[in-house]
């Protein structure tokens, strides 16, 4: 499984903090991505950021392993 | 004494935080700090309390490389960063950023870097609270 | 509440210098802050102490001037100078400016500029006690 | 009388705090640094900056009042 994580204003629109999706032999961040666009494309609007497990990522060709966490983030307002 | 870089829902204080930055090295001779508070007025309308979420654990290793970054780059005796989530109101204390250095230049300019750096890279959200609604918000290009 | 500008022998607490400026207005959002402290170590030599001279009432009158004119300069909403005079070691405080904004770029340039600017106007000499004698201090042109 | 003021590295050269000059009519900023540079030679070396009644002053052709307080200042190095 993928998890996927969502925060602040991203949370706010999809009414989701979290979510499992089921992880397939070479999945890639732009394949979680756009099954998220599909599910919840308001909230997905905002989401100009990238971690995968911590880390930003920007390359959506990047393959995910599975158990994953993978944060959509919307740009961030801290400070 | 507290670690060096925190993300906690309880206020802190800046006397407590300098004592702990004077404690690193005498040689310290200037000290720049920057506290971001929340104002009751924001883009033309009231704010009644201001919220924040974190990616928490990204939003420390983030911070935390921040300081390591500022004190190579500065030259800093030594650094801290304190960012608050949960909720707070106007006047309350949000952001805490110290750097330590020899002389006043690098303490300031690390000072000026690290806020600007923090808020491009540290995953914290803001929503404020306004008789009109709530709006998370989205920072200015 | 005490005066927003002073010079005086006793240490100063940065938290009671920031509660007095954000006491001012609630639209702060960033509040710069510089501390100046006596470091043990200067010019390859270690110091043992440091000693404050002024000329009192012309420093008074030249800091006051100067916070008006970073208030002025910068459209601070607040800011506070003070200076100690008489006898401090290794690690103490000397000088705390304090300049508070509606943001952050306002608070860090005025807090930069006005600790330049007190080094320039305001007649204060310091003189350090080394293991090889007193050194009445000759600032870098 | 004139009221003359030293501090910190020039009160330590001249060995004074406070001198009181008479004042003469017609006196100026510059006839009293000369009449104390032959006085404190060396202290008066120090003297960069000038302060009348607790103003900076910079031309020494300025007349000077009876009672006035004049500082003869080193480089400041506080902060």
């Amino acid at each position: 499984m993928i998890k996927v994580l969502f925060f602040g204003p991203i949370a706010a629109a999809s009414g989701a903090r979290e979510l499992s999706i089921a992880h397939s032999p070479g999945m890639t961040l732009g394949h979680l991505k756009n099954m998220l666009a599909a599910a919840h494309p308001e909230a997905m609007r905002l989401a100009v950021m990238l971690a995968v497990n911590g880390e930003h990522a920007r390359d959506l060709a990047m393959p995910l392993s599975d158990n994953s966490e993978v944060a959509f983030m919307a740009k961030f307002s801290g400070g | 004494m507290q670690a060096s870089v925190r993300i906690q829902t309880e206020d802190f204080s800046q006397d407590e935080e300098i004592a702990a930055l004077k404690g690193s090295s005498k040689r310290m001779g200037g000290i720049g700090t920057f506290l971001g508070c929340a104002r009751d007025f924001s883009e033309g309308r009231e704010v009644e309390q201001i919220s924040f979420d974190a990616y928490g654990s990204m939003a420390l290793s983030e911070m935390q490389k921040l300081r390591s970054d500022a004190i190579a780059k500065f030259d800093l005796l030594d650094a801290r960063i304190v960012h608050r989530i949960g909720t707070v109101r106007g006047g309350d204390n949000i952001v805490l950023i110290a750097a330590g250095a020899e002389h006043r230049v690098a303490a300031l300019e690390a000072c000026r870097w690290m806020i600007d750096e923090l808020k491009q890279r540290v995953p914290i959200w803001k929503k404020e609270t306004t008789p009109l609604g709530d709006d998370w918000v989205t920072p200015h290009p």
